[in-house]
Formats: structure tokens, C-alpha cells, sequence
């Protein structure tokens, strides 16, 4: 195949390739760059691990990790200070839990219907606007929390109490919903269309379809978008500070007031401890439990993902 | 071989065909849900917010005087962080993300950094505050810099753009990669050229959901040292700063009401932001979307 | 469901319909001057044609005249191109399956499809075959594996897997992955099958098999097949409908068509250095 | 705008160039940081500053009292804005650091404790009634302070525990007499001040405190309390009563410490503190605070000319 | 890389080399004692082959006797399945492929390839072809879009193409996307050319067009195909090679192979019904 100008394609591919020197550089050097990127997010963690775990002792060398961990008051700024971690544990676990009710089934549910259901156009105008919830100021939510869903809930709830685990639950499961839907359906409409025709073809549902053949090969990323989502609603802090109350409280009742740790964090290195006393050191300690609490849930959720997982 | 009774099959469709169309109910109704919670968050803030909107309140620096402060200096803070923030975390987090799905071998190492980064998505937001008031203000010496804060804020949003993009990596079919390969292309120019183009989308999702939270996160600047109050322009990447969300905070948490309808003003000027920044991406994302 | 349309109707006359139909088959397929466009792009133009019961029609054409667009649309797959617009009628079985109240899903448990390219689903081989009776209700683990053997063994299958019914199906080669999914579309046991070059990606020895279950299932079954492979339309076709440019050029019993066709495009497709 | 008219010199653009404005054409930046309560008064006096020297940039942060602290001895600020008097540790670490701090106070507080606009029982309050109210174990119905009141359960809104305010509060009533009281388990407890006001407004057995500001800013919306101070006399807090010191135990001044060497070598940071002395008593107000007493605000002053001497 | 291995060696005398090699005609590929491993699952055995310049190479044999595993391992595309290990030697011009300082991009670049299933990139149906030249530097707008026409000419596409080139590929029928993928393979103007059964979803006239087109190249390229259809093997191959599960049963010159088998197996597979 000889070009206008006589040359052939073949010799032009091997006269830029003995130039091409520039080419091989860029091919040697980009793994060690992307090394360099991947490496940045572990020096991020063990910087975060760092930080935490030196306080961390101090707070234990002050505090008895028995009581840390069996106690189930958490009065740090009471004149005879009590440390048990269980009580903070106990309102992120009410506030997480109550999250993923609301926003797993929801978002799941609207990423189901923008990937197998809505039109192309639809899913173009509803993904984005969806996505502004994501984005929303956490203050915001932290005021719609307490101004709205409270209220609202009370005319539902007589008994629940001013400040709640379910509202701050509840609008923390709507600040992840987006990030729950829009990943998940972009895992379920990245699956290949000749999959889902060879699905409807047999006569399947759309439902049928979604249930039995996409969600299962996008498990994955599906499985990704619910750790983000709850990690993100485990690390909330505005929210439950604002319409959860700063009350440690050991409940597992959603109409009472809690703290979660996350909102302790905030209430501590926030307000006017001095540097060095117990409760700064106690910052440490409940970030680093918090720290160990994701990992339970990384670990679990990357098995589940393994373990689930449908290869195309 | 008869082993499927047609007739049954039949009499079963009906109730298969009722069930799909509940479920569809079911999942346009948790769609419309999340519209219509937008819908009441947005109405509530415009009605609240817009009579403070003018021209001037763009125009001016904020004032103890509510009938004349304005968000310019939160305003532009937050496009200098922003401008920080998306580079770093967009090479940063692809980068991680190429690396992980493409390069790295899978082997106790990539599980640890995988590992790493799952785990960075759950640790609060005050506590990424605390790491960078650490090592970038302090050890880094940058001081209570837009270049501090905003390296803070790309590590905190670090995660979510990493396993958005790792995610929409290893959706790309086998076989595309394949066909570079096949016609001689280097890894990197497959990664380049076909891989990334076809995972933009999911790439773009995560990076919109990332700079979304980045936009409206409070506490991490706060705690690295962007001001409350500040009056003047940032005039380079080392300047002392504030952004809208703080700016905002600080004037809900004021006793006059005129302040928080302020605030309201104020969050309708980061709507805005937020919704000019997700549409360019939504732009991107849409050209480079196909399903094949 | 069941109305039998008897071919004797004012219809027979028209050019597009083989000249020699048998009078008393019954016709599962009625194509009425059916137009179908991509866009503004016509795929389609005024197709007539009908398909009979238990009987294998073949359908040729060079690439891109519309074969697979057309078999699409005989069980709507083809809506799922957003773009793509139709008019005129396609009756199964009597009923027009472009109304509104059809239910689709009915027309495509009962009429079963292979596609040009093999795309099993991201399951085990056993999962994959079984997915269509599981979904259609059958939950009962020894009936699934019957099915599953019996629908394995008609796809010419069943010995190269019988091993390895738990491994993922991406691991097949890629003939192994077209029987696969014929074996998945005969575990429903459909009325009609449509099957899009099904040997296309086959080696001599399962074509001899897929072309030998396509004359057994014709005793119970009717099918539509796509082929580019002259003899295997001759071979196995009871009826030959020749493609152009999205126009049915000609359609008749097959030993006609290959013999003395009527029209000179035909005959010039057909005598290439293949015919 | 009070401050603003008395501060900007009127005729600055018409005179030529005089000697003392050429002194004052000041730049540079002025880092503050500190209590957020007292943040709002920095405020102001910043924005009235640059009216004069457009060129000074003086951001204010709002890390709390304890967090600015460490920021000041961190070397980090030249002004440190505190809602309670500096503690001994904080001392020692400025010390460790090299740090020579001058203490101004430039405001006062008046802790407001409100209760429900149709609570109309409530006249007036002791010290040890609060106490009795407020501490771990005391009092749980409004008839358990006084028999007269109703047979309901008391609802208590309180600032977060580790607010300046909680302490302050938790040091002059629960504490008062030489008690060791700790705060009622039945408070709710909030670290957004506006969130309390919308706690006592909606419930009718509330009682609640928070800063002067917070109260007067809804004065209308809820009742005070007026609590009798140690003269015997039970006073509603006001500018003036707080101002002469008659509300009180529960009135509390709010300061600035300032890094004595920024003040010497920075004359822009001198001047912004000799401006803060010389108008908070005009400004605070503005922010939602009480003026200090003239005698005070002399003092202060003294110590200005003190440390920059 | 221009080494010349004269067949004259020691291992001509080897079983599975053609009886009657041209003496004089330098080897493209050697093949030496092939071993490969899908896990622990084997899928070749022992293969010893030899691939002549400007010939038309065919690989036949039953679906999942490992055809394309062989051809895949020419141009190292096997090892992209992270399970795969081989043994033995494959010489390409002299040098042994699996050699750690071998790069595969240079080979690939010189080793065209053209796949089982049609897998155009997700990009305009120029960009496709275009993709190569692109990424080998030629970025001058003239010379792509010559090579362009060229290569989708050469690929007997150019006519159905030629007005929406700036199309999604993914918007062809499934013939019309083969043919792309071989044009988008002739745009770099490889060496050898690998086709995986090409022509299994293409209509007769395009399998005709791609048939001259094979013979068309072989003056200046060597070609492996892979192919079911075995008068097509006989029509446009120099050698046949005869594969069944894993293992090279015979490797001769077509006439022969397919008028006087040697092996047993080999003449039943190609006096099938098909032969
Ligand atoms: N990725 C894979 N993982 C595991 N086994 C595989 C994989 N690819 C192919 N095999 C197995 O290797 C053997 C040879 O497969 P190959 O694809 O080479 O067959 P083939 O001769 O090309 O068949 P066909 O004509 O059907 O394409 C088969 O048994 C197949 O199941
Ligand atoms: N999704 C689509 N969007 C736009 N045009 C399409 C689409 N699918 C097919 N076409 C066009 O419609 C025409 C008919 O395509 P079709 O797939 O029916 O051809 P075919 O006869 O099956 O060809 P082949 O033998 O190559 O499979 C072609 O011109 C093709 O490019
Ligand atoms: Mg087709
Ligand atoms: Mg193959
Ligand atoms: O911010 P504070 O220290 O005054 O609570």
C-alpha cells in the first residue's frame, strides 16, 4: 500500500520510531509516576495514622483502655471525667444504620431505574441534578435536619426528642443517596448492552434483567459505591452535631438525642479545650476507633465484592 | 423434551409483568424521592436567600452590617481552592486509579494501598483538617495558605475519585484493550487513548460527586486555617483566605436574622458554583458517554 | 394466541410471497409492508413476508441489506435502539405485535433468539442455560439440571462442559460460547427460533450439529435463520428470502430460489464464486 | 454604622498630605484568630480599620479560645481573641515558646438565661435555684424548685460542654458556694447557639442560656429571667446593667491578648490594637456585646501604653 | 530483526513440518515445542510450526481445539489472560518472542491482527483506522487520511462508509465492523498479518473481496488464518495446519493436506459432510 507520495505506511511507522526516543521515556517513566500518585494516598494514611496513633497512647497512658472500652458513659468534661467509647459507637452505629436504611434501597433504586428503565435523555437530565444533593453545604442538611425532618417526624413521633438520631439519620442517608445512585449506575450501564439484549431476548422483565443479570455483574462497582456512601456517612459530622445534639448517650433508640464520634471530634477540636489535657488526647483515641471502625467495613465489603463479583 | 409447560409460563407472565412494573414504580419513586428532597431544600433556600441577592452582594466584602455584606472574598477564595483541589486530586486519583487497575500487580501491596484508600473515604473530614494543619501548614511550612488548604481538601476527596475511576477502568472491555495491543500500541498509549476516553464517564461521576463535597466542606479549612472574616482578595496561591461555605457558616451562627438570611444568599451563590461546575462536567461526561 | 391464519388470502398474490406456498400451513409470522429507519436512516423498505410453521426460513443478503435488523424486529429487539422508528404491522400468531398492549415479554419467551455475536452472560455456564426456566418459574433444582443437560446436549455442547457447568462462561472459546448460547435459547423451549448466523463462529463439525438440531426442532419448532453461507441455506431451508439493501428481492421455497430464481440480482448474488 | 461616622475623618480627602497621614498609610497583614464568640467584635473593628487603611489586611479566624491559644504560641497569630481568661498551660506553652503576650479585655457578656414566652411562672431566679435546677441530680420538675410552679418536667438547653459559655456558666452557678455540681444529664446539648433560641421558643417547660446577643436578638420571642445578683437584687441583663456590673454573677468580660513583640515591630499591629482599645467600647454593641465600663477601657489603654512602650 | 533462518536445519526433518518446504523461502515464524497452560487446563501441546514469508498460512480444526490460543500467542496477546504460562520457543525473524528484553510492541506493530469477535473501539469509524498510524506518529491530517481510505478500501468497506466516517463505529453491522477491524489492522501496514476467522461473520461478496485481498497481500505480507470454512483454507492457503485438542495432528501443503491426508484424524475431519 503505497501512499500518494510513494512512501509506505510501514517505512513511515519505522522512520518515527527510530526518532521516537520521547515515546520511550514516557512509557518507562509513566508507571513510576503513577506509583507516585498511588504511594501519595498512602502517605496520606500513614500521615492520619501517624497523628493518630501517637496521641492515641498518650490518651491511653491517662485513660485505661478497660474503661475505654467497657464503659458506657462518655462525660469528658464532667469534674470526674469518664471515657467509654461504646457510648459514641453506639449513636454513629444508630445514625450509620438508619443512613444505609434510607439511602441503600433509594439509591440503589434510582440507579436501577436511570441505568435499565429511564431514557437516555432522562438519565442525562436526572443523573446531574441528582448529583447536586452531593454537594449540598453539610450546614444546609445540618439545618433541614433540624428545622424540617424534625418537626416533621415529631407530628409522626410525639414522644422523639428535639434533638434525634433518626432525623440527622435520615438526612445523612439523603446526602449519600446520590453518591450511591450515580456510581451504581454508572457500574450497571457500563455492563455491555449485547448482555442485557441476550437477557431480554428470553423474555425476561426489565426487572428480571436488572436483578438477575446486571446487578450481579456490576457487583462491584455497586458494592464500591456503598462503602464511599456509608464511609462517607460514618465521617459525617455536621449533620448529627447540629440536629443530633451533643448529648453521648448509650442507646440504641433512634428518638433520642446521641453523639456520634465524629461529632464529638468536631465538639472537641472545636471548642475551648486546651492543647495538651485529656480530652485533646481523647480527639485522638475516638479517631483512631473510628479509624479501625471503617476498616472493619473496608475489609468486609472487599470480600463481599470478591467473593460476588461476575467477570465480562 | 417438553420440561417447560407452556401454559404455565404463560399464566405466570402475567404476574411476572405486574411485578416489573411495581418495581419500576418502586425505582422512579426513590428517583423522584431524592428530586423532590432537592426540590424542597432548594425552595426552601430561595425563599429565604433571594432578597438579599444583588449585584453588591457579589460586589462586596462581607460587614458587620448585614444590608451591605457580600461574599467576594468567599466567593474567590473558593475558586482559588478550587483550583488547587482538581488538579491535585484529579492526577492524583486517576493516577492511583491507572496504577492500581493497570500496572500493579496484584499482591499483598495493592491490597494495602486499596486498602489505604477505601479506608481514607470513612475518616472524617476534621481529622483530614488536623493532617493537613500537620504537614502542609506546619512541616511544609506553607502556612495558613489556598495552597495548604487546598492540598487538604484534594486528600480528603482523594478516595472517592480513586474507586469512581478504578470502577469505571475495569468496566472497559477486555477486548478494546485487546485491539490496541493488538495493533502495536504501548500500554500507555492504550491507557491513553482507548482506556481512559471509554471510562471518562465513570471517571467524571466520581470527580463531580468529589469536587461537589469539596465545594461545601467547612471544617477541614477551618481547622488548616482559613479565616472567618476577610476583607480583601487572595493575590496569590500563598495568600490567607476564606470560602463560601465558612463565610456561611459564620453568618448562620450570628444571633440577627439578617445574617442568616444572608447565609441563604450565600448558598444560593454556591449552588450556582455547583451547578456551573457539575454542568461543564456533565458536558464532558455526556460527549464521552455510549453505552457498547 | 392460537388463531391460525390461513394463507389463502388476498395477500398470496403479492410478488414477495413464495409462488408455491403449502395452502394449509399455517403462518406463524405475517410481515405487512414493514418499514423500519435508524435515524433518518432506512434500514427496512416495504417487507412482506411470511413465516410458517415448522418450517426453516432462511434469510441471505450481503452484509449490512438489514437481515439482522429485520429478525430483530420479529421479536422487538430492536426497540432497544433508541433511534429507531417503524411502520406497518408484524403479526404473530395472528395478533400485531407492534400494538400497544402486547406484551413483549410473552412474544420473546416464545420466541427465542441467537445473536450474531455470542454474549453469554457473566455467569456460570449452568447459570446461563438456566436462566431462562428461572425466570419462568421453575425453581426445582432436578428439573433445572435436566433442563440444563438436555438443552446443553441439543446445542451440541454438553460433552466439552459437562465438567465445567460452575466455571464462569467467558472462559469458552468462541464457538463454545455460540452453542452455549443456543443451548441458553432451547431451555425455554420456544415457539419460534431466531437465529442470527448462529454457525457463523463454528467449526464444520458442530455446524453439522447445530444444522442437524435445526432439522429436528423444525419438526416442533419454526425457525428464522440468518446465514451468509449459501449451501447452509440450501441445505437446511425450507424457504429462501433474499436481501438487498433493506428490500426483499425475492422469497420462495428454497430449491427454487437456488434453481431458477426470478430475479436477475438474485441469481447474480447466488452464482458469485460461492453460489 | 456608629463606629464608621465617629472613626473616618471627613475631611481626609480635601486636606493635603498631612504629617500624621503619611504616618498612618499603613500595609501589611494582621493575623487574628481565637474565640469564636468574640470574633464578631474583630469584626467589626477590622472593617472599620480598613476604612482608614484600605492596604491592611486583617483576616479573623475563628478557631475557638483554646485553639487560638495554640496557634498563638504556635507563633502563628498577633492576636488571639479569648471568651475566658487564658489558662496556666496555655501560659507555659507561650513561655516555652518566647512568647510575651500582653491582656486586654474588650468587652462584656451578659449570659442570658430565657425561658418560654408562656412560662408565666417564672419571676425571678437566685443563684442557688439555678444551681438547685441545673446540677446532676437536682431538681427534674419546675415544683421541685418552687411548689407554686407547675407539676411538668424542666427542659434544659445548654451551649455544647465545650463551649467557653458552658464553662463560664458551670463555673458561676453550678460552682458557686464552693459546690462541685455537674450539669443536669437532662440538658440538651447544642454547640449552635441559634439552635438553642429555637428550643426554648418551641417548648413551653424550656429553660435555657446563651450569650447576651442571642437573647436580645429575639427578645421577643422568649422571656428572660432576671436572677438576683449578690446585692440581693434580681436584674434582667441589659447594656446597662451589664455594663455597671449589676447583672451579675453572670456577666463575663471577653479579651485579646496580644504578642508584645507584633505590637513593637509591626506598627501596623500596633496601630489596629490602639484602634480596637480606643472603639470597642463603641463597636461591641455592634457585635452583640455590652461596652465596657469607662474605667476599664482606661485601664486597658494604660496597659497599651505600657507594653509598646 | 532481519535475520534470515534458512529452513535447511536440523529440525526439517521433523514430523510436523511440510514434507515439501520451499528450500529457499525464509521462515517468519518458528514454532518450537510450544507449551501453554490456561491454569492448569492445557490448551496447546507441543507445537512445533513454521510460518513462510509471502504465504498464506491456514489453521484449521474443531471449535476449542485451541486455533486461536495459537494465534494469540504469535503476537504475545495470549499473556493479556493473567492465568497463562507457556514453555518452548517461538522465533519471529530470528528472535525468540518470550525473551525478557523482546518488545512486544515492536513485534505486535509488525504482526497485524484481525479477531474472532468484530471489537471496533468506541470511537468514529475514522478514528478507528486512524488509530494505528496515530500511535505510531503520523499525525499529518493528509497522509491519515489517505491511509484512512486505503486501508477501509482495501477492507472492501470503503463504499458503505465512505459518507459517515465520522460515525460511531458501533452504529455498523456486525460484518461491516469486521471489515473495519481489518482495515484498521492494514492502516500500519504490518509484516504478518494474524485473522481469526475474518470472514466467519461476512457475506460472500465481502468474503470474496477479503479472500483476493488475502492474496492480494500475501506478495508483500505473510498471513496466519484461522478459518472453519475449509474451501476457504483450500482456496487461499499455501500450508494448512490441522489442529485438534492442543495438538498439531498434521502441518503440509494445502493441496496435499487436504487431497492426501497423512493422518487418519485429519482426513475424517475433512471428508466430513463439509470436506
Ligand atoms: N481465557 C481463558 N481462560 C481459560 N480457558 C480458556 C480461555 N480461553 C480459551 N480457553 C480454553 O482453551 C481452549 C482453546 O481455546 P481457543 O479459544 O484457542 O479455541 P479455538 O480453537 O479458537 O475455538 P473456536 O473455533 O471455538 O474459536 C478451549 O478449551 C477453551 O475453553
Ligand atoms: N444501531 C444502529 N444504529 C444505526 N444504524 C444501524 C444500527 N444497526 C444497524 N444499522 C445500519 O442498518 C443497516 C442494516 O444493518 P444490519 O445489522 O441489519 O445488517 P446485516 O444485514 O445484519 O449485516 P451483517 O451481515 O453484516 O450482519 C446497516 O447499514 C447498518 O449500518
Ligand atoms: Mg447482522
Ligand atoms: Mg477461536
Ligand atoms: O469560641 P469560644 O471559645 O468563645 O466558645
Amino acid at each position: 500500500m503505497a501512499l500518494a507520495n510513494g512512501q509506505s505506511v510501514r517505512d513511515l511507522i519505522k522512520k518515527k520510531k527510530s526518532k521516537n526516543s520521547a515515546g520511550n521515556f514516557i512509557e518507562k517513566a509513566v508507571p513510576y509516576f503513577l506509583l507516585f500518585t498511588a504511594i501519595v494516598s498512602v502517605l496520606t494514611t500513614l500521615g492520619i495514622l501517624y497523628t493518630l496513633i501517637v496521641e492515641t497512647f498518650i490518651f491511653f497512658s491517662q485513660v485505661p483502655i478497660g474503661e475505654f472500652f467497657t464503659k458506657t458513659e462518655w462525660l469528658p468534661f464532667a469534674g470526674d471525667p469518664v471515657y467509654g467509647i461504646l457510648t459514641l459507637i453506639a449513636g454513629t452505629l444508630l445514625v450509620t444504620v438508619i443512613a444505609v436504611i434510607v439511602a441503600v434501597p433509594i439509591g440503589l433504586g434510582a440507579a436501577i431505574y436511570l441505568s435499565e428503565y429511564a431514557s437516555d435523555r432522562v438519565r442525562r437530565i436526572v443523573k446531574p441534578i441528582l448529583e447536586i444533593l452531593a454537594g449540598i453545604p453539610t450546614i444546609v442538611y445540618g439545618f433541614f435536619a433540624l428545622t424540617f425532618v424534625t418537626p416533621l417526624l415529631q407530628q409522626a413521633i410525639p414522644k422523639l426528642s428535639f434533638f434525634n438520631a433518626l432525623s440527622p439519620g435520615i438526612v445523612v442517608g439523603i446526602m449519600i443517596i446520590p453518591m450511591i445512585a450515580s456510581l451504581s449506575d454508572d457500574a450497571m450501564s457500563s455492563v455491555p448492552n449485547s448482555i442485557r439484549e441476550g437477557a431480554l431476548a428470553m423474555g425476561a422483565t426489565k426487572f428480571e434483567v436488572a436483578i438477575k443479570i446486571i446487578l450481579p455483574a456490576a457487583v462491584s462497582g455497586v458494592v464500591a459505591s456503598f462503602v464511599l456512601g456509608i464511609s462517607r456517612a460514618i465521617g459525617e459530622t455536621m449533620i448529627v452535631t447540629l440536629a443530633g445534639g451533643s448529648n453521648p448517650n448509650f442507646t440504641f433508640n433512634p428518638t433520642e438525642t446521641i453523639q456520634t464520634m465524629t461529632a464529638y471530634i468536631v465538639q472537641a477540636s472545636t471548642g475551648d479545650a486546651g492543647y495538651g489535657t485529656t480530652i485533646y488526647y481523647s480527639i485522638y483515641a475516638v479517631g483512631m476507633t473510628l479509624f479501625v471502625f471503617t476498616l472493619i467495613m473496608n475489609v468486609l465489603a472487599q470480600y463481599i465484592s470478591r467473593r460476588f463479583r461476575e467477570e465480562y | 423434551m417438553k420440561l417447560i409447560d407452556q401454559s404455565l409460563v404463560v399464566k405466570k407472565m402475567g404476574g411476572r409483568l405486574a411485578k416489573n412494573q411495581v418495581f419500576k414504580g418502586i425505582y422512579l419513586a426513590a428517583t423522584l424521592f431524592s428530586l423532590v428532597v432537592l426540590a424542597i431544600l432548594m425552595f426552601r433556600i430561595f425563599t429565604q436567600g433571594y432578597a438579599y441577592l444583588s449585584w453588591d452582594f457579589l460586589q462586596n466584602f462581607t460587614s458587620y452590617v448585614a444590608s451591605r455584606a457580600g461574599i467576594k472574598a468567599a466567593f474567590f477564595g473558593t475558586i482559588w481552592v478550587m483550583a488547587v483541589t482538581i488538579p491535585v486530586s484529579l492526577i492524583l486519583g486517576v493516577g492511583t486509579a491507572i496504577y492500581l487497575e493497570e500496572y500493579a500487580k496484584k499482591n499483598r501491596f495493592t491490597t494495602f494501598i486499596q486498602m489505604n484508600i477505601s479506608n481514607l473515604a470513612g475518616v472524617p473530614s476534621i481529622v483530614f483538617g488536623l493532617l493537613g494543619l500537620t504537614i502542609f501548614v506546619r512541616f511544609f511550612d506553607l502556612g495558613r495558605s489556598i495552597l495548604a488548604g487546598g492540598f487538604t481538601m484534594a486528600l480528603l476527596i482523594l478516595p472517592v475519585i480513586v474507586v469512581a475511576s478504578q470502577e469505571a477502568i475495569r468496566s472497559v472491555p477486555g477486548q478494546l484493550r485487546e485491539a490496541s495491543f493488538g495493533m502495536g500500541a504501548t500500554k500507555w498509549q492504550t491507557i491513553y487513548r482507548i482506556v481512559l476516553p471509554t471510562a471518562v464517564p465513570g471517571i467524571l461521576t466520581g470527580s463531580i460527586l468529589a469536587f461537589s463535597r469539596a465545594v461545601g466542606e467547612t471544617a477541614p479549612l477551618l481547622v488548616v486555617g482559613a479565616f472567618a472574616a476577610v476583607r480583601y482578595l487572595p493575590d496569590d496561591l500563598f495568600s490567607t483566605f476564606t470560602v463560601m461555605p465558612i463565610q456561611i457558616y459564620q453568618w448562620a451562627a450570628r444571633p440577627q436574622e439578617d445574617f442568616q438570611t444572608l447565609a441563604a444568599a450565600g448558598i444560593i451563590i454556591l449552588f450556582i458554583i455547583l451547578i456551573v461546575m457539575n454542568s461543564i462536567a456533565v458536558l464532558i461526561r455526556n460527549k464521552f458517554s455510549k453505552r457498547y | 394466541m392460537e388463531v391460525k391464519t390461513v394463507v389463502k388470502d388476498e395477500k398470496t398474490m403479492r410478488n414477495n410471497k413464495p409462488a408455491d406456498a403449502a395452502i394449509d400451513k399455517s403462518i406463524v409470522y405475517k410481515t405487512d409492508n414493514l418499514n423500519l429507519w435508524y435515524g433518518n436512516n432506512q434500514a427496512l423498505k416495504n417487507i412482506d413476508l411470511d413465516v410458517y410453521e415448522n418450517e426453516v426460513t432462511a434469510i441471505i443478503g450481503p452484509s449490512g441489506c438489514g437481515k439482522s435488523t429485520y429478525i430483530k424486529t420479529l421479536n422487538r429487539m430492536v426497540e432497544l435502539v433508541p433511534i429507531v422508528r417503524t411502520s406497518g404491522k408484524i403479526l404473530y400468531r395472528g395478533q400485531n405485535i407492534f400494538e400497544k398492549t402486547y406484551r413483549v415479554e410473552e412474544l420473546r419467551t416464545q420466541v427465542g433468539m441467537v445473536f450474531q455475536k455470542p454474549n453469554p452472560f457473566p455467569k456460570s455456564i449452568y447459570d446461563n442455560v438456566a436462566y431462562g426456566p428461572r425466570i419462568h418459574g421453575i425453581r426445582d433444582k432436578k428439573t433445572l439440571d435436566q433442563i440444563v443437560e438436555q438443552s446443553l446436549k441439543g446445542a451440541a455442547i454438553w460433552d466439552e462442559v459437562k465438567d465445567r457447568l460452575k466455571e464462569n462462561a467467558y472462559g469458552l472459546s468462541g464457538g463454545q460460547q455460540q452453542r452455549l448460547c443456543i443451548a441458553r435459547c432451547l431451555a425455554i423451549e420456544p415457539d419460534v427460533i431466531l437465529m442470527d448466523e448462529p454457525t457463523s463462529a463454528l467449526d464444520p463439525i458442530s455446524t453439522l450439529k447445530v444444522e442437524e438440531l435445526v432439522q429436528e426442532l423444525k419438526q416442533n419448532y419454526s425457525i428464522v435463520i440468518v446465514t451468509h453461507n449459501m449451501q447452509q441455506a440450501a441445505r437446511i431451508s425450507d424457504r429462501t428470502a433474499f436481501f438487498l439493501n433493506g428490500e426483499v428481492i425475492e422469497y420462495s421455497n428454497t430449491n427454487k430460489l437456488f434453481s431458477t430464481p426470478d430475479d436477475k440480482r438474485t441469481e447474480d448474488y447466488i452464482t458469485g464464486r460461492f453460489g | 454604622a456608629c463606629g464608621g461616622g465617629e472613626n473616618s475623618n471627613g475631611n481626609n480627602n480635601s486636606e493635603p498630605k498631612t504629617e500624621e497621614q503619611g504616618e498612618k498609610k499603613l500595609s501589611g497583614e494582621i493575623m487574628i484568630d481565637g474565640s469564636s464568640t468574640v470574633g464578631p467584635i474583630g469584626e467589626v473593628v477590622a472593617e472599620e480599620f480598613n476604612a482608614e487603611h484600605p492596604d491592611v489586611q486583617a483576616p479573623i479566624g475563628v478557631s475557638g479560645t483554646g485553639g487560638g491559644f495554640e496557634r498563638f504560641a504556635a507563633g502563628e497569630t498577633d492576636i488571639s481573641q479569648a471568651s475566658r481568661p487564658i489558662k496556666d498551660e496555655e501560659k507555659e506553652a507561650l513561655e516555652k515558646a518566647g512568647i510575651e503576650f500582653t491582656e486586654f479585655k474588650v468587652a462584656n457578656d451578659g449570659l442570658s438565661v430565657v425561658v418560654n414566652k408562656e412560662n408565666d411562672w417564672v419571676k425571678e431566679m437566685t443563684v442557688d435555684q439555678l444551681q438547685q435546677m441545673w446540677s446532676d441530680g437536682g431538681a427534674k420538675m419546675w415544683s421541685d424548685i418552687d411548689p407554686s410552679w407547675p407539676k411538668e418536667e424542666i427542659k434544659f438547653y445548654s451551649p455544647g460542654t465545650d463551649s467557653g459559655t458552658y464553662d463560664y456558666f458551670t463555673e458561676a452557678i453550678l460552682e458557686a458556694n464552693d459546690k462541685e455540681n455537674e450539669m443536669t444529664k437532662a440538658a440538651t446539648l447544642s454547640e449552635d447557639d441559634n439552635v438553642l433560641v429555637k428550643g426554648v421558643q418551641n417548648d413551653k417547660n424550656a429553660i435555657g442560656y446563651f450569650g447576651y446577643a442571642y437573647y436580645v436578638n429575639n427578645k421577643d420571642s422568649f422571656k428572660v429571667v432576671p436572677v438576683v445578683n449578690e446585692e440581693g437584687k434580681a436584674v434582667e441583663p441589659s447594656d446597662a446593667t451589664v455594663e455597671d456590673g449589676s447583672y451579675n454573677p453572670l456577666s463575663r468580660p471577653l479579651y485579646i491578648y496580644v504578642k508584645n513583640d507584633s505590637m513593637k515591630e509591626k506598627e501596623e499591629v500596633k496601630e489596629f490594637v490602639r484602634f480596637y482599645l480606643e472603639n470597642a467600647s463603641a463597636m461591641a454593641p455592634e457585635a452583640g456585646y455590652v461596652s465596657l465600663p469607662q474605667d476599664e477601657t482606661d485601664a486597658a489603654m494604660k496597659a497599651f501604653e505600657e507594653a509598646t512602650k
